[in-house]
């Protein structure tokens, strides 16, 4: 019986766990046909794919059937071990994110009471597959992009931990789904129509958590690590057939990840005001309803990033240490009196 | 579950930790030897927290986490300055006490 | 394997067999990367490796109801000091191929000492500790403080430092400046 | 070219050759002015560098434009349009050189300007055939570096106190000096003209220029 | 603002101090070699740029040239001046129908000819076209190597206009060959000009919306101020010419100081400088001209002359014996021509000054002490073009 | 320095919002949506945008005109003209006359490889046989199908379009297409 | 077992579920990609020439001063979160005590401002 | 080892491939000379576009490329490095030769430093003729490689040897 139990829960586990996959390649195939392919196109007044399929629709299909069948080069002065287990490190963070974000009142994976700080946890880890890629590739190009990357990713972990700090106070909990909850019941000035969306009550904290993500996810104008005109592609350089497709979807699903947790923490997440939290409608309109939340923000981000060039790389520091972090501990302070005044 | 799972581990863990310490001559290695020996003393903590049912082990898990960045930190900072002088972080070939 | 044999020799109970293999299969996981940190000739390998035991650990953690430490050691350990370890190996040179004499020529001393440590560890531990058992886990919604193994609230925590170990809290703030400056005078000084 | 008759005199170009003049004596060997329009000088192989410096100091002339060699020697190919198996007619191989007047086979030539007085003169030196160098000009016209390099390599010419001469523009196990009239462009020597092939003239057309051109013009209309 | 005379102080000692370094480091075997190129995406093709580094910090950088060296002077020797017009066109690939005017302008000299008056105005008009084309190609480029895509892309869009009026008139979009001695080889076709206003207005269009996606920009003016600083004399003593030039606060201009025959002083225009000498006053000096340029066509399409395009010239070109030198203001800086004729058919000996080979000589000296992402930004600030460098 | 940090930081955003509204929607924001229309593009195998018709794209040959007077091959840069011809009796112009002797063409081939589409040779070319055509599409997988033989390039002659006009001023003459 | 241990036994499960996938799809790229060893495939990526210099970076020092200073904060993170959730019972005793712990470490920071460590000249 | 080269594949399944390979081809961000130009243009400019047909011009590095456009003059100097380029990308993979100089020197035939051709370093697929080919005769060759990606047999691609050309 227990046994028949166990083998439920493992069922189970497998089939949520396909399901968090198609949670995360589908905004990531969204993000990059509607932003990398769309709408910068349109930005740039040109179209964008379109012969593959209806307006190009199947462009992705194809980029997978030929990724998948593009030779696998592992450099020979490379270290063939660590070169080939840095993507899955990768991949493997970004994904794991994904478990803790709340996508409805029953539709979660996991329900971790410290769930932001497990997802920032995870997410923090990345920055050590990108510097094993780097310096696995024995390639000068990976190897100070891999250094660059590693730098710049923890350098921006820190405002963004620290703008997270504030929501953590305002909601009281580091729960996601406790803080979609005091999003959805709280009141803003003692006025409760809306709830609390914490862009309004936390938009420093809200800016300096979207500044980070834009760094955190090496996009323009933080994309020193894979500064094509400088470092070629950076730490990727020597990836090549599926193996660089891993990236280039650990990237985008990493989009789709830092968008959907910042959707969770200042945009109130599944919940839309005018709806009742936790009716059971939500289980199917809160995924739509959060996946709308998350192309917009994701959208910002390719916004910036195809309008803007880069830093240099000691700007990008500076800027972190001497205007966000401190930005983020007053913001804090503010926070805490506010908090602890009213 | 036994306490002494945890706690045999936790001595594998320290003996293996106290080897690298003695042999290995990169700096390095031996900064991240002493991690292992943390990291024993950390799960001890932990399993004795859990035996008692109270939260004093997890407390002072956290303080050493704190404690072992700063040592490592330190560590590396020293192993560097090394480095930069004597272009070798091979403990065999740097004596400290001759300058 | 003996490590697995033994946590499964121990089930007590059939609930508990799960976690047994589960600490089984992570122990021996732990111990062998633990082996390979202080074998190794490479030293991003040995880090490798020490992200394993790290990792571990946190596991172990989570299977002691201890997640928030767990969640820390990933944050602290894995994702800033095993970095601040790579940064370190890469600005004093690490070969791809790894170092050619990476052990020194007393590593038989090295290896009695350990071997004598683990013994005497061992055995002490199997006097000292025999037969103690850790409390099951708890399974109803509210148990009863220290009845049962229960995961570990992050409130609670929180309520233990800023109580009873509020000065070592202060203290560990003044450690870390302290080892902030220390460090960046010795990094820094040319 | 400008739209009133060319002036008699250049008196900006005439006090650059006096300055020359007084600061090198007879070391600089000639010169031709041609009023409103350019300046050549030659000065002795000696004195290459020194007259840079006065150039840069007395004249003002601060602004390098380049520094290139010639080879007065007429090509033995000439344009390698004609069938291989033909002779080649006997090229003259006298050594006629341009303005200012030349006395080897190799010649170097610099140009520098004054900004301030608009004005801008060609230099020219001799380079002996026995050692084939002169002095560097690259302490005094930072840019005369890569200029000597590229000369060094085309025509095998040395500079003494270059930094650092190395090839530049080709692969380094080329040989030879392409710039070097006696240098061959193989491809067209191995390749046979096309326009060789042997058609009768047009009734109507000659092979001098007028008639070509006349029979353009019929063409056109 | 600092005042610039500090900025360029500064600048000397810290070259100063670069090349004491550069001494004692390159005989310790310390730091690493960067090498760039000769495929890269930072190089505009195939220059390579071999830099010498502490960390991030360039000690010394060597460009290595000759990956796209063909051989011109040798290659001019041996085709008849009909052959040789064609041929230079692919010099400043980019600055197209410029490429002849310095060598057209050189023979005519050496023939004692003179272009009509249309023809001239037609010369300036594309040759301010080839200005345009060159430069507003820049414009995107060196915003792409910094990693802002959308400009190179807007530029493309714009450019694509000019390169339509050029090919409408010369029948290349790149490579017109249009220029004779003694005049032209063809007129403008009907419409032209109205076409060619109206795509001048496009243009100042796109200066504006540059001048508000990258010139405001902060992040371009952190990655660009004060960066990559070259002192008037410095550039002189270098030969650096062109916007380069005048972006060090030197105002030289060849189109307004060394007149050649074609109709710039027919029209109202400014020659732009900047004190700074930087990396921004390069970019902005460039912005600036590409107006400029388009006011020159604008006011030429308007006062264009009627009448022949062609001088009396014989059918077969013979040039007479001697050497002359015509240099002008091309979008790259100074380009020049030394034609050495001994009457044949082709000339004698042909030196080629181009812009760019100058240009970036300066290289090892201006990127002493900077950062890798410096070098990118100076590379591109300073403009070249491969086939200007190594001919 | 910009006098207000962050100014053109937000001006640049507008930049690249104006243009994408401007795409998606060609005909303002009530209209419907229309990038294809509203985009710069021009989307070449589907539509195609004809080049100037002075346009230097392939070269025609009106083999009639041709005198297999090797002008074109002798003044080629490239030397990628190659023409061979034999002389011929031809009948007399006039019924009566004596046959007169004519240079046939037997070959005349562009190497279009090596061909740097210079127009030397359509300039010098006296007796209009050459022309310009603005075709551009003839890429092929083999190298050898470059060499562009007299029949097609006599086909290209289909493609060359007439000589326009000239803007007003001008005294040059407008030139014929011979059909 | 408990719903605690079970939501970790998912996490696990779904990083093996995820490792596997991607190896599956890498074994099955295996069948269909050719490979095609030549020597000079294998060589490191240099923009086209050979490798120059002995390749290895020096990086700079402070690299590892910032990563320093992050792993000083992120210990201070690991502190402040717990406080965070809790605030709102401690009150202005929580905040004070939060304030002098922040205060210190920040005093860290503006050192290594001073200091010019986060320059990069 | 793998099913392409022992031939056999199943039919649909290579129809599916050959599709994708042909509206997914990542094209090498290198020009060398004046075509690169107009390369750029087809890549970058927005009246061409084309990532329409399913080219993307984002990889920098020769790991991810699938077709390198030559697009220029090649010389002496830069034969080793196009040649370890063209190596260095991982099969299968497509080479479009741009221009008159690429397919055999064009305008410097002449030249002492100039390679007759970059069709005897590398195997090229398409030809575009041109002094530089305009952006659409690009589009045009790109088409063409198209159709020939759409109804390539690969095992007939991976018979015998790795092209080499010397």
């Amino acid at each position: 019986m227990i046994l028949g139990l166990h083998l439920a829960y493992w069922q189970t586990s497998v089939i949520r766990s396909l399901g968090v996959l198609v949670a995360v390649l589908l905004p990531a195939g969204t993000f990059v046909y509607i932003f990398l392919f769309k709408m910068v196109s349109f930005m740039q007044s040109r179209l964008g794919p379109m012969e593959a399929g209806p307006y190009g629709s199947m462009q992705l299909l194809a980029e997978v059937g030929k990724f998948i069948q593009k030779e696998d080069i592992v450099p020979d002065n490379a270290d063939r071990r660590l070169f080939k287990l840095a993507p899955y490190l990768v991949v493997a963070t970004v994904l794991l994110v994904y478990l803790v974000v709340p996508f409805g009142p029953k539709m979660r994976f996991v329900n971790f009471d410290g769930g932001i700080f497990y997802a920032l946890a995870v997410s923090s880890i990345s920055a050590l597959g990108v510097l094993i890629a780097g310096w696995a590739s024995a390639n000068k190009y990976s190897l100070m992009g891999g250094l660059r990357a590693a730098g710049q990713l923890i350098a921006y972990e820190l405002p963004m931990v620290l703008a997270v700090v504030g929501v953590v106070i305002q909601a009281g909990t580091m729960n996601l789904s406790g803080i979609v909850a005091a999003q959805a019941n709280g009141k803003m000035f003692g006025f409760g129509g809306l709830g609390n969306p914490y862009f309004i009550t936390q938009f420093v904290g809200m800016v300096i958590f979207l500044i980070a993500v834009q760094a955190e996810l090496t996009q323009t104008p933080f994309d020193m690590p894979i500064a094509e005109s400088e470092l070629v592609t950076g730490y990727i350089t020597e990836y090549s057939g599926m193996r660089f497709l891993l990236f280039f979807i650990a990237e985008f699903a990493a989009v789709g990840s830092f968008a959907a947790v910042a959707a969770t923490l200042f945009m109130g997440g599944w919940a839309v005001p005018g709806i009742k939290f936790d009716s059971g409608v939500m289980n199917v309109l809160g995924p739509i309803v959060l996946m709308a939340k998350m192309t917009l923000i994701a959208g910002v981000i390719f916004f910036v990033r195809f309008t803007y060039p880069r830093f240099r790389e000691d700007q990008l520091q500076k800027f972190a240490w001497t205007i966000l972090i401190p930005v983020a501990l007053a913001n804090i302070l503010v926070t805490t009196v506010l908090k602890v005044a009213f | 579950m036994l306490l002494n799972e945890f706690l045999f581990l936790a001595a594998a863990l320290f003996a293996l930790g106290v080897y690298g310490v003695i042999s290995r001559r990169n700096g390095v290695m031996v900064l991240m030897s002493i991690e292992l020996i943390l990291n024993s003393v950390n799960i001890n903590l932990v399993a004795f927290g859990a035996m008692n049912g109270n939260l004093t082990g997890q407390v002072f898990a956290l303080f050493i986490i704190a404690v072992a960045a700063a040592e490592v930190g330190v560590g590396l900072a020293i192993v560097l300055a090394i480095f930069r002088n004597r272009r070798s972080v091979d403990l065999d070939e740097v004596d400290l006490m001759k300058g | 394997m003996g490590l697995i044999v033994a946590a499964a020799r121990n089930a007590d109970a059939p609930v508990l067999v799960a976690q047994n293999i589960a600490f089984g299969v992570i122990a021996a996981i732990m111990v062998f990367s633990a082996f390979r940190v202080v074998t190794t000739r490479n030293v991003v390998h040995a880090a490798v490796y020490l992200v394993m035991v790290l990792s571990g650990a946190a596991a172990q953690f989570v299977l002691l109801g201890a997640e928030f430490v767990a969640i820390t050691q990933l944050l602290v350990y894995v994702g800033a000091i095993v970095v601040l370890f790579l940064f370190g190996i890469m600005l004093t040179r690490a070969p791809i191929r790894g170092e050619e004499r990476a052990t020194r020529d007393s590593w038989p001393l090295g290896a009695f000492t350990a071997l004598v440590l683990a013994g005497l560890l061992g055995y002490s531990l199997t006097n000292g500790f025999g037969g103690d058992r850790l409390p099951r886990y708890c399974t109803t919604a509210a148990p009863l403080a220290g009845s049962c193994l229960s995961p570990s609230g992050t409130r609670a925590i929180s309520d233990a430092i800023f109580s009873t170990y509020l000065i070592p809290f202060e203290v560990t703030s003044l450690l870390l400046l302290a080892a902030l400056i220390g460090a960046i005078v010795i990094a820094r000084r040319d | 070219m400008s739209d009133a008759p060319a002036p008699e005199t250049d008196e900006r170009r005439d006090r650059l050759v006096e300055v020359l003049r007084s600061e090198l004596g007879d070391r600089v060997v000639d010169s031709l002015v041609k009023p409103g329009d350019d300046v050549w000088v030659r000065v002795a192989t000696d004195a290459w560098q020194e007259t840079g410096r006065v150039l840069r100091d007395a004249l003002r002339c601060n602004f390098f434009d380049f520094l290139s060699a010639i080879d007065w020697l007429p090509s033995p190919f000439g344009k390698s349009e004609d069938s291989p198996l033909d002779q080649r007619p006997a090229l003259s191989t006298d050594i006629v050189t341009g303005y200012a007047g030349g006395e080897t086979r190799f010649q170097v030539f610099a140009r520098v300007t004054s900004l301030p007085e608009r004005v801008s003169i060609t230099v020219k030196a001799d380079v002996p055939l026995e050692d084939l160098a002169v002095d560097t000009w690259s302490a005094i016209y930072s840019g005369a570096n890569w200029h000597e390099r590229e000369i060094h390599e085309m025509y095998g010419i040395g500079f003494r106190g270059h930094p650092y001469l190395a090839h530049i523009y080709l692969p380094g196990d080329f040989e030879g000096h392409p710039l070097r009239k006696d240098f061959p462009l193989l491809a067209r020597h191995v390749k046979p003209w096309p326009g060789i092939v042997d058609v009768e003239p047009m009734p109507d057309e000659g092979d001098d220029a007028e008639a070509e051109g006349d029979a353009a013009a019929e063409g056109a209309e | 603002m600092t005042a610039i005379s500090d900025r360029q102080k500064l600048a000397y000692v810290n070259a100063q101090a670069a090349d004491g370094r550069v001494n004692l480091e390159f005989e310790t075997e310390e730091g690493m070699t960067l090498n760039m190129g000769p495929q890269h995406p930072a190089t505009h093709g195939t220059l390579r740029i071999v830099a010498k580094l502490d960390g991030e910090q360039v000690i010394h950088c060597e460009p290595v040239m000759g990956y796209m060296h063909r051989g011109y002077e040798k290659l001019l020797e041996v085709r008849t001046y009909p052959q040789v017009n064609t041929l230079v066109n692919r010099i400043d690939w980019l600055g197209s129908f410029t490429n002849e005017v310095p060598f057209i302008l050189a023979s005519e000299k050496l023939m004692g000819v003179e272009a009509p008056p249309r023809a001239q105005w037609i010369r300036t008009i594309l040759f301010e076209l080839g200005r345009i084309a060159n430069i507003s190609l820049f414009l995107g480029d060196t915003a792409l190597h910094m990693g802002g895509m959308t400009a190179a892309f807007y530029a493309f869009r714009d450019r694509e206009f000019v390169l339509n009026q050029i090919e409408a008139v010369t029948g290349g979009r790149f490579h017109p060959n249009f220029d004779r001695i003694g005049g032209l080889k063809d007129d403008f076709p009907k419409g032209w000009i109205a076409d060619t206003k109206a795509v001048m207005a496009r243009l100042r269009d796109f200066c504006d919306e540059i001048e508000d996606l990258v010139v405001g920009n902060e992040i371009f003016q952190a990655r660009t101020r004060g960066i990559g600083i070259i002192p008037g004399d410095i550039a002189q003593s270098y030969g650096l010419s062109g916007a380069n030039l005048r972006a060090s606060g030197v105002d030289w201009d060849l189109r307004r100081d060394v007149p050649v025959g074609l109709a710039w002083d027919q029209c109202d225009w400014t020659v732009w400088t900047h004190p700074d000498g930087d990396s921004f006053s390069r970019y902005w000096v460039r912005l600036q001209e590409v107006r400029e340029a388009t006011k020159i066509v604008d006011q030429l399409c308007d006062g264009l002359p009627s009448g022949p395009i062609m001088a009396k010239v014989p059918r077969i070109i013979k040039v007479p014996e001697g050497e002359a030198w015509v240099a002008t203001e091309n979008p790259l800086g100074e380009m020049g021509y030394y034609v050495v004729s001994k009457g044949d058919l082709g000339p004698f000996r042909v030196k080629i000054r181009t812009a760019s080979f100058n240009n970036i000589s300066v290289i090892p000296w201006v990127t002493r002490g900077v950062y890798v992402p410096d070098v990118i930004s100076i590379l591109a600030s300073l403009y070249f073009i491969l086939g200007d460098i190594d001919r | 320095m910009p006098d207000i940090y962050g100014k053109g930081l937000l001006k640049g955003l507008g930049v690249t919002f104006r243009e994408m509204t401007k795409t998606i929607f060609p005909d303002g924001m009530t209209k419907r949506p229309s990038p294809t229309k509203g985009a710069a593009t021009v989307q070449y195998p589907h539509e195609k945008e004809a080049p100037a018709p002075r346009a230097r794209g392939v070269i025609a040959l009106k083999e009639d005109n041709c005198t297999v007077c090797m002008l074109c091959a002798r003044s080629c840069p490239d030397w990628c003209i190659y023409i061979e011809g034999h002389e011929e009796k031809a009948p007399p112009r006039r019924p009566g006359g004596k046959p007169r002797t004519v240079s046939a063409l037997d070959r005349f081939d562009i190497d279009y490889a090596l061909c740097m589409y210079c127009g030397i040779c359509v300039e010098v070319c006296p007796f209009d046989a050459l022309f310009w055509s603005p075709e551009y599409e003839y890429s092929e997988p083999r190298i050898a199908d470059l060499l562009h033989d007299k029949t097609r390039l006599g086909e290209w002659m289909e493609t060359v379009p007439d000589f326009e006009p000239y803007e007003a001023g001008s005294e040059v003459k407008v030139r014929k297409v011979p059909r | 077992m408990s719903a605690f241990l079970r939501e970790y036994l998912t996490v696990a499960i779904f990083t093996g579920v995820a490792f596997g996938l991607l190896a599956g799809v890498l074994s099955v790229g295996k069948l269909i990609r050719p490979v095609r060893p030549q020597a000079e495939k294998y060589f490191n990526y240099e923009s086209g020439v050979d490798a120059v210099g002995t390749g290895w970076v020096q990086s700079p020092i402070r690299y590892y001063v910032f990563a320093l200073l992050f792993v000083m904060f992120d210990v201070e993170a690991v502190f402040i979160f717990p406080w965070a959730t809790q605030l709102e019972i401690y009150g202005w005793f929580g905040a004070v005590e939060m304030g002098i712990f922040i205060v210190l470490l920040a005093l860290g920071l503006l050192y290594a401002w001073r200091k010019g460590v986060l320059r990069w000249t | 080892m793998g099913l392409v080269e022992s031939g056999k594949m199943p039919k649909p399944l290579t129809n599916l491939l050959n599709i994708s390979r042909r509206y997914s081809i990542w094209i090498f961000q290198w020009g060398l000379a004046c075509c690169a130009i107009e390369m750029g243009a087809a890549l970058g400019s927005p009246r061409y576009d084309v990532m329409r047909l399913g080219v993307i011009p984002l990889p920098a590095s020769p790991r991810q490329a699938d077709l390198v456009c030559i697009s220029g003059t090649v010389t002496d100097k830069m034969v080793p490095a196009i040649r370890r380029l063209y190596d260095q990308m991982p099969d299968p993979k497509y080479v479009i030769s741009m221009g008159s100089c690429a397919n055999c020197g064009g305008p410097y035939w002449d030249s002492y430093s100039v390679t007759k051709g970059v069709d005897q370093i590398i195997p090229v697929d398409v030809y575009v003729p041109g002094c530089p080919p305009r952006p659409e005769a690009l589009l045009e060759g790109i088409v063409l490689l198209q159709e020939r990606i759409r109804h390539e047999d690969m095992a007939e691609r991976w018979k015998g040897d790795p092209i080499v050309v010397t």
